[in-house]
């Protein structure tokens, strides 16, 4: 049940408007309008009555239609149930209320990374953040620090650059002459890279950390967790490792991070993200000497 | 036919409502931090009144030592030094891939041992102030 | 309009790797996604890949499990090149970086799976297809290789030619979902689809909610044959809130299955009385919703998997990430309380029809991984075989698209003269609602005007974009009308309830009244977010026609098969047929409508047959 | 891709050395505090105790020292914060330089008032 329809679309106003013109335009708006009004008629749909409901508050935007231009909070009512995840949330709200309420999500596990979201104040994946454990009202919004598309989802351009930036592929100096010989490698090493390598590319991490939010040019905590997945792999030599370490070394780079520990807190797999980028500081710091 | 969004003010504060140890232990790191600077410009130019000749620098020190708020001040600068230097043994400590997981505790840590060692200072700061 | 030699559509294991094999043969490749590459759903499979790697073991061994696996309906020469190629597809991964389990003297490890006659399954801890995915993402990055991800593939651009086999695909039209632009993708030397698989035809499944089987049913509609739809996997052990898979390691390590009653029915009701919770995973699947239905189940619904007794250290040594699953998509302590499972859809066997080089019969189309059927999994897929298939075939089908030179295929596609033409005794009307061609539901599903074939590609790839923007217009501009997600809902209720682990006579023709009537309610289907940026409704209202074609196929399938085989069970039906089925069920959308017909399986490998034997482990 | 990187000179060093003036000031910040405060009272200073004490060479070379690092350490550190909140171009030129300056001003009048107190006249 939504209880921030707004008033009255202010259809004069935008009447005026030269952009609204077209015949597309206008369709635009009298359908928002039509599925505005029909949305408090089915909100009240469902019967809920006597049933265990939750409230979420969620964040809509849209730059298209008049109505969601200027961003607003949407309340719906869903039925819990035990094991309901923020995710199954947003969906059933979808099905059931709004079906323009739009979010990215695709595995419901976990591994795809497509719901991370701004979750009562901390960055969380939708499919992993049990309803049960939130206080209400539970309010659902988009990633801080990139700029909103529509409704929930953000602009990952930035992010998917920042992790391209620092040469994300293996990269050895050469490979075995036996075309069907493994590379070797210790399982101390894999032990070393494993937690490194289950970043899922959510983006949660980079939206909590602060040198992000105020540098844009900042690599970010999941770019340079990356790079160390790679720079620590005993299989991949020494030449690329020095690349490696200058490209992360640079301006933007490491040294930006003021270990501020967000981004470890909120990361839904567990990397030890700060340790890892300390990690690379060090190994600069040694590049670096070398050289003196 | 897409433009995004920029939140401005909506996300400023919901930065803030994420705040947990590290990022305190940053904001205090930063404040104290630019506090010192500001405190070691202050002092060699009170210093710096001993170019003018001991009686001036001992007059000026006397006075200002005899004043309440310098002492109370002073406290308050041996809070701000005192963490800065545990909560900056703290960020070494981390440099150096020590203590990861327990970057909470030792924060707290920092605090309740700050709070600690001023109060304990209290008196040899007051030692002689004529009220 | 975009252009390139090469395009893929789909960014899973079988799509990335189809490209880098087309670049590295010099090919200008592109790939078309509605998702980011890693968020595709390879990223979830969490066992392993099967390769012939070591000592002792061959690839005629792994050749040999496949087939018995398939019950004998997997074609042998898809089989052994899937087996022959694998090896050298994971010592690639391997030289890309792939971070795999290792052993003590530094090599990958490899492990035990069912129904395997050594251990050959090599994978990266319990994330194989993550680390799968983001490596070969990696090379793509690496090659810098096109991407356009979050674009919809929503039609294929192929000629109209009568017979399927003189068609050809020119290209893809794409609707770019953040701007709501609509563009033709040319391809000059070929389309490879790599979409996944058909999850979503289930309300209770293990894949991805983007796994809609986009790629079977555009191919479907494009008259491309599609193969063997019925064979639908469904793993015992399965959140019942979301479908999130409990790893069958839990059974592997001593896991139990009790009932309402607390009896550990396996034994005490007699379902297998050797292997227990470790029989394979239609038997177990069975066992349960036995219970369930006789009304043993737990809250009519599930049945308990306990680990307790297994005790926290070697719980937290071995099953860790369980413990995170159970408690992050059900809210259950695996420690303390028994873990709420039951089966779920995981795997469709079936899908686009193809050689082993990854072909269909309309030249310059492709199909890899699982949204083809080049017919290596047959009537039953065997764990750690489909990662493999997403590399060999990808590789394969990369290549051939780009050029690369390959010896003649021995699997037929399309229909030869050992096609056998089937019918259906169906109580609905199949295919498209009235078959007018201009309502919502018509997209290119139906034969094109006279005349078309002499139309040049870049033409054909225009034409379909035309015919797509009507159908985005239409679905746009509908002022009112049913919401998609309930006729996806009524689709998904009638799939999980009549053509699932149980298939009965009365309950598949109940299923394809149901579809009949989703179809028809489909016609009046309409997209109320008005938005053209980032529209998910309009977009999904598109895959749920997709579903709707798939679900009939399956159902379809499923009924024209009279027999027990593999994953495919029938009530009236127990016992296998192999004087009878040894032939694969193919539909071709034939004017709107599925047309039914059988061709034989291929038993014959390079060096010798493989003789039906019964299949007990 | 990461040539958009390049147009930078490897960083590192600044902050390499924020970490080592900082090991050594919390050494001599200790020792500062102790000595003025715990050992002397703040109420007795004169500068003729402050002389005194200048006037031993260690005494002296360890202040100027303090004095260079604690300036390098803070200076550096205020200009390290402002390019982490996004100063760059112009403005982060012009404030190098200003706070070069200021760091030069500092130490200057710092030694010269040690100058003063050890009895040595120089400038
Ligand atoms: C939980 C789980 C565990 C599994 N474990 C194992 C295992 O241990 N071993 C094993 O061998 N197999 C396993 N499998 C099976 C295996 O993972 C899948 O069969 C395989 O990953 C499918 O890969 P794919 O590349 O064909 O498709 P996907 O990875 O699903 O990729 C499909 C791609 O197509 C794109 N796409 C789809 N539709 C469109 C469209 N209309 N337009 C544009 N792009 C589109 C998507 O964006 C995506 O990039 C598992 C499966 C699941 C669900
Ligand atoms: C007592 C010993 C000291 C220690 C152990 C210490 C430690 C540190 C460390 C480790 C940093 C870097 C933080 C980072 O980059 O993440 C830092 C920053 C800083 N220090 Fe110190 N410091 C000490 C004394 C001082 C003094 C005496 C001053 C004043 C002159 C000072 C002023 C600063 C300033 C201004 C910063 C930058 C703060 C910011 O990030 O905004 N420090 N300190
Ligand atoms: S490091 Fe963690 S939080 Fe960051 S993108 Fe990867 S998985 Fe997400
Ligand atoms: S939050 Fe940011 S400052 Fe460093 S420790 Fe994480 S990257
Ligand atoms: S839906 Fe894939 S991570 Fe949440």
């Amino acid at each position: 049940m939504s209880t921030q329809v707004p008033k009255e679309p202010e259809t004069e106003e935008v009447e005026t408007d030269p952009v609204v013109k077209s015949a597309q335009d206008r369709r635009i708006r009298e359908k928002a309008e039509r599925t505005a009004r029909e949305r408090v008629k089915t909100d009240e749909a469902p019967d809920l009555e006597g049933e265990d409901t939750r409230v979420i508050k969620v964040f809509r935007y849209d730059p298209e239609v008049p109505e969601k231009q200027e961003p607003r909070f949407d309340e719906f009512h869903v039925p819990f149930d035990k094991g309901m995840t923020v995710l199954d949330a947003l969906m059933y709200a979808r099905d059931t209320y709004d079906s323009s309420l739009t979010f990215r999500h695709s595995c419901r596990q976990a591994v795809c990374g497509s719901d991370a979201l701004f979750v009562n104040g901390s960055q969380r994946l939708g499919c992993q953040t049990q309803l049960g454990d939130l206080d209400e009202p539970i309010r659902i919004e988009p990633l801080p620090h990139q700029d909103v598309v529509k409704d929930l989802v953000v602009d990952m351009q930035h992010f998917y650059e920042q992790m391209e930036a620092v040469d994300p592929f293996f990269d050895p100096d050469d490979l075995p002459a036996d075309e069907m010989a493994e590379q070797a490698q210790t399982r101390a090493n894999r032990e070393k890279i494993k937690m490194s390598t289950r970043c899922i590319w959510c983006g949660a991490c980079m939206s909590s950390c602060n040198i992000a939010a105020g540098n844009n040019d900042y690599l970010g905590p999941a770019a340079i967790n990356k790079a160390y997945r790679f720079a620590m792999d005993e299989r991949e030599g020494s030449d690329k490792k020095r690349e490696r370490i200058e490209i992360i070394e640079r301006e933007n780079g490491v040294w930006r991070c003021q270990t501020q520990f967000s981004c470890t807190e909120v990361c839904p797999k567990d990397i030890p993200l700060t340790e890892h980028i300390q990690a690379l500081k060090r190994e600069a710091v040694k590049e670096n000497l070398k050289f003196w | 036919m897409s433009q995004s969004f920029n939140r401005g003010l909506v996300e400023d504060f919901g930065r803030w409502r994420e705040f947990s140890a590290g990022m305190w232990a940053w904001v205090f790191h930063k404040f104290t931090g630019w506090v010192l600077v500001g405190y070691l410009f202050t002092h060699i130019a009170v210093l710096s009144t001993a170019l003018s000749g001991p009686a001036a620098y001992t007059n000026t020190i006397t006075t200002l030592e005899g004043l309440l708020v310098v002492r109370v001040l002073e406290v308050g600068l041996l809070a701000v030094a005192v963490f800065h230097m545990l909560n900056g043994s703290r960020l070494l400590l981390v440099d150096l891939g020590v203590g990861l997981e327990r970057q909470d505790v030792s924060f707290y840590a920092s605090l309740i041992l700050t709070g600690a060692i001023v109060v304990a200072s209290v008196p040899t700061f007051m030692a002689g102030v004529s009220l | 309009m975009h252009e390139h030699d090469v395009i893929v559509v789909g960014a899973g294991g079988a799509g990335l790797r189809a490209a880098i094999a087309a670049q590295e043969e010099g090919a200008d490749v592109a790939m078309v996604t509605k998702l980011h590459p890693v968020r595709s759903h390879t990223g979830a499979a969490e066992g392993g890949i099967n390769a012939a790697l070591r000592e002792g073991d061959s690839w005629e061994d792994h050749a040999y499990d496949t087939m018995k696996g398939s019950d004998y309906l997997g074609d042998a020469p898809a089989v052994e090149t899937l087996c022959q190629d694998s090896p050298e597809e994971v010592i690639q991964l391997e030289h890309w970086g792939m971070a795999f389990s290792r052993d003590d003297d530094g090599r990958v490890s490899q492990r035990p799976f069912g129904g395997l006659s050594f251990p050959r399954t090599t994978y990266a801890g319990a994330e194989t297809g993550h680390h799968l995915l983001h490596t070969l993402y990696e090379q793509v990055v690496k090659r810098g290789i096109e991407v356009y991800d979050e674009w919809y593939v929503s039609d294929l651009a192929v000629t109209d030619a009568d017979d399927p086999e003189n068609r050809e695909c020119h290209g893809v039209v794409a609707y770019d979902i953040k701007s709501g632009e609509l563009s033709g993708f040319k391809a000059r030397d070929g389309v490879v689809l790599a979409t996944g698989g058909p999850g979503q035809v289930y309300d209770h499944t293990t894949n991805a909610v983007a796994n809609t089987g986009d790629g079977v049913a555009m191919a479907y509609r494009a008259g491309v044959p599609i193969e063997d739809m019925e064979m639908i996997q469904f793993h015992p052990t399965t959140l019942p809130s979301t479908g999130v898979l409990i790893s069958e390691g839990v059974r592997g390590e001593g896991g139990i299955l009790l009932n309402d009653d607390n009896e550990r029915f396996m034994f005490e009701h007699g379902y297998a009385n050797n292997a227990g919770e470790l029989a394979s995973r239609d038997v177990v699947s069975r066992a349960e919703l036995t219970e369930i239905n006789e009304g043993r189940g737990i809250e009519d619904e599930y049945i308990d998997l306990d680990m307790r007794h297994l005790g926290e250290e070697r719980i937290t040594d071995r099953l860790e990430n369980i413990l995170h699953l159970a408690e992050d998509f059900e809210g259950v302590d695996g420690l303390t309380e028994p873990m709420p499972v039951k089966p779920g859809q995981h795997y469709a066997m079936g899908g686009v029809e193809t050689n082993e080089h990854g072909e269909t019969c309309v030249s310059g189309l492709y199909a890899v991984g699982e949204c083809a059927c080049a017919s290596v999994h047959g009537s039953n897929r065997l764990g750690g075989n489909a990662l493999p298939e997403l590399i060999v075939f990808g590789a394969r089908a990369g290549k051939h698209a780009a050029g690369g030179e390959f010896e003649p295929a021995r699997i037929t596609v399309g229909e030869t003269g050992d096609s056998e033409i089937g019918s259906i005794d169906s109580p609905v009307q199949l295919g498209e609602v009235g078959l007018t061609r201009d309502d919502v539901a018509a997209d290119g599903g139906t034969a094109a005007a006279p005349g078309s074939s002499t139309l040049s590609p870049a033409e054909t790839v225009d034409r379909a974009v035309e015919r797509e923007r009507a159908r985005v217009d239409r679905l746009l501009n509908k002022e009112e009308g049913v919401n998609h997600a309930s006729v996806r809902a009524d689709v998904q209720k009638t799939m999980t309830q009549n053509v699932n682990v149980f298939r009965e006579e009365e309950n598949l023709k109940d299923a394809l009244a149901d579809i009949r009537v989703a179809r028809e309610r489909y016609q009046d289907v309409y997209v109320s977010d008005p938005s053209r940026t980032f529209n998910t409704d309009l977009i999904h209202t598109i895959e749920t026609r997709n579903v709707l074609d798939l679900a009939e196929a399956i159902t379809l399938g499923a009924l024209a098969r009279d027999e027990f085989r593999g994953a495919h069970w029938r009530k009236e039906h127990q016992e296998r047929k192999d004087d009878e089925w040894l032939k694969h069920t193919m539909l071709t959308w034939t004017d709107g409508e599925p047309r039914l017909w059988y061709k034989p399986v291929v038993l014959e490998g390079e060096s010798k047959t493989y003789e039906p034997k019964s299949r007990s482990y | 891709m990461s040539e958009r990187y390049s147009s930078f000179e490897p960083g590192g060093r600044r902050w390499f050395w924020q970490r080592i003036t900082a090991a050594f000031l919390l050494v001599v910040l200790a020792f500062h505090f102790f000595l003025l405060h715990f050992v002397w009272h703040a109420a007795e200073v004169t500068f003729a105790l402050s002389a005194a004490r200048m006037e031993t060479l260690s005494y002296y070379l360890l202040m100027i020292l303090f004095l260079i690092t604690a300036t390098f350490h803070g200076v550096n550190g205020v200009y390290n914060a402002l390019i982490n909140a996004g100063l760059s171009g112009q403005k982060r030129t012009a404030v190098k330089w200003t706070l070069v300056v200021a760091s030069v001003v500092l130490v200057v009048q710092g030694v010269r008032t040690a100058n003063a107190w050890a009895g040595i006249s120089i400038i």
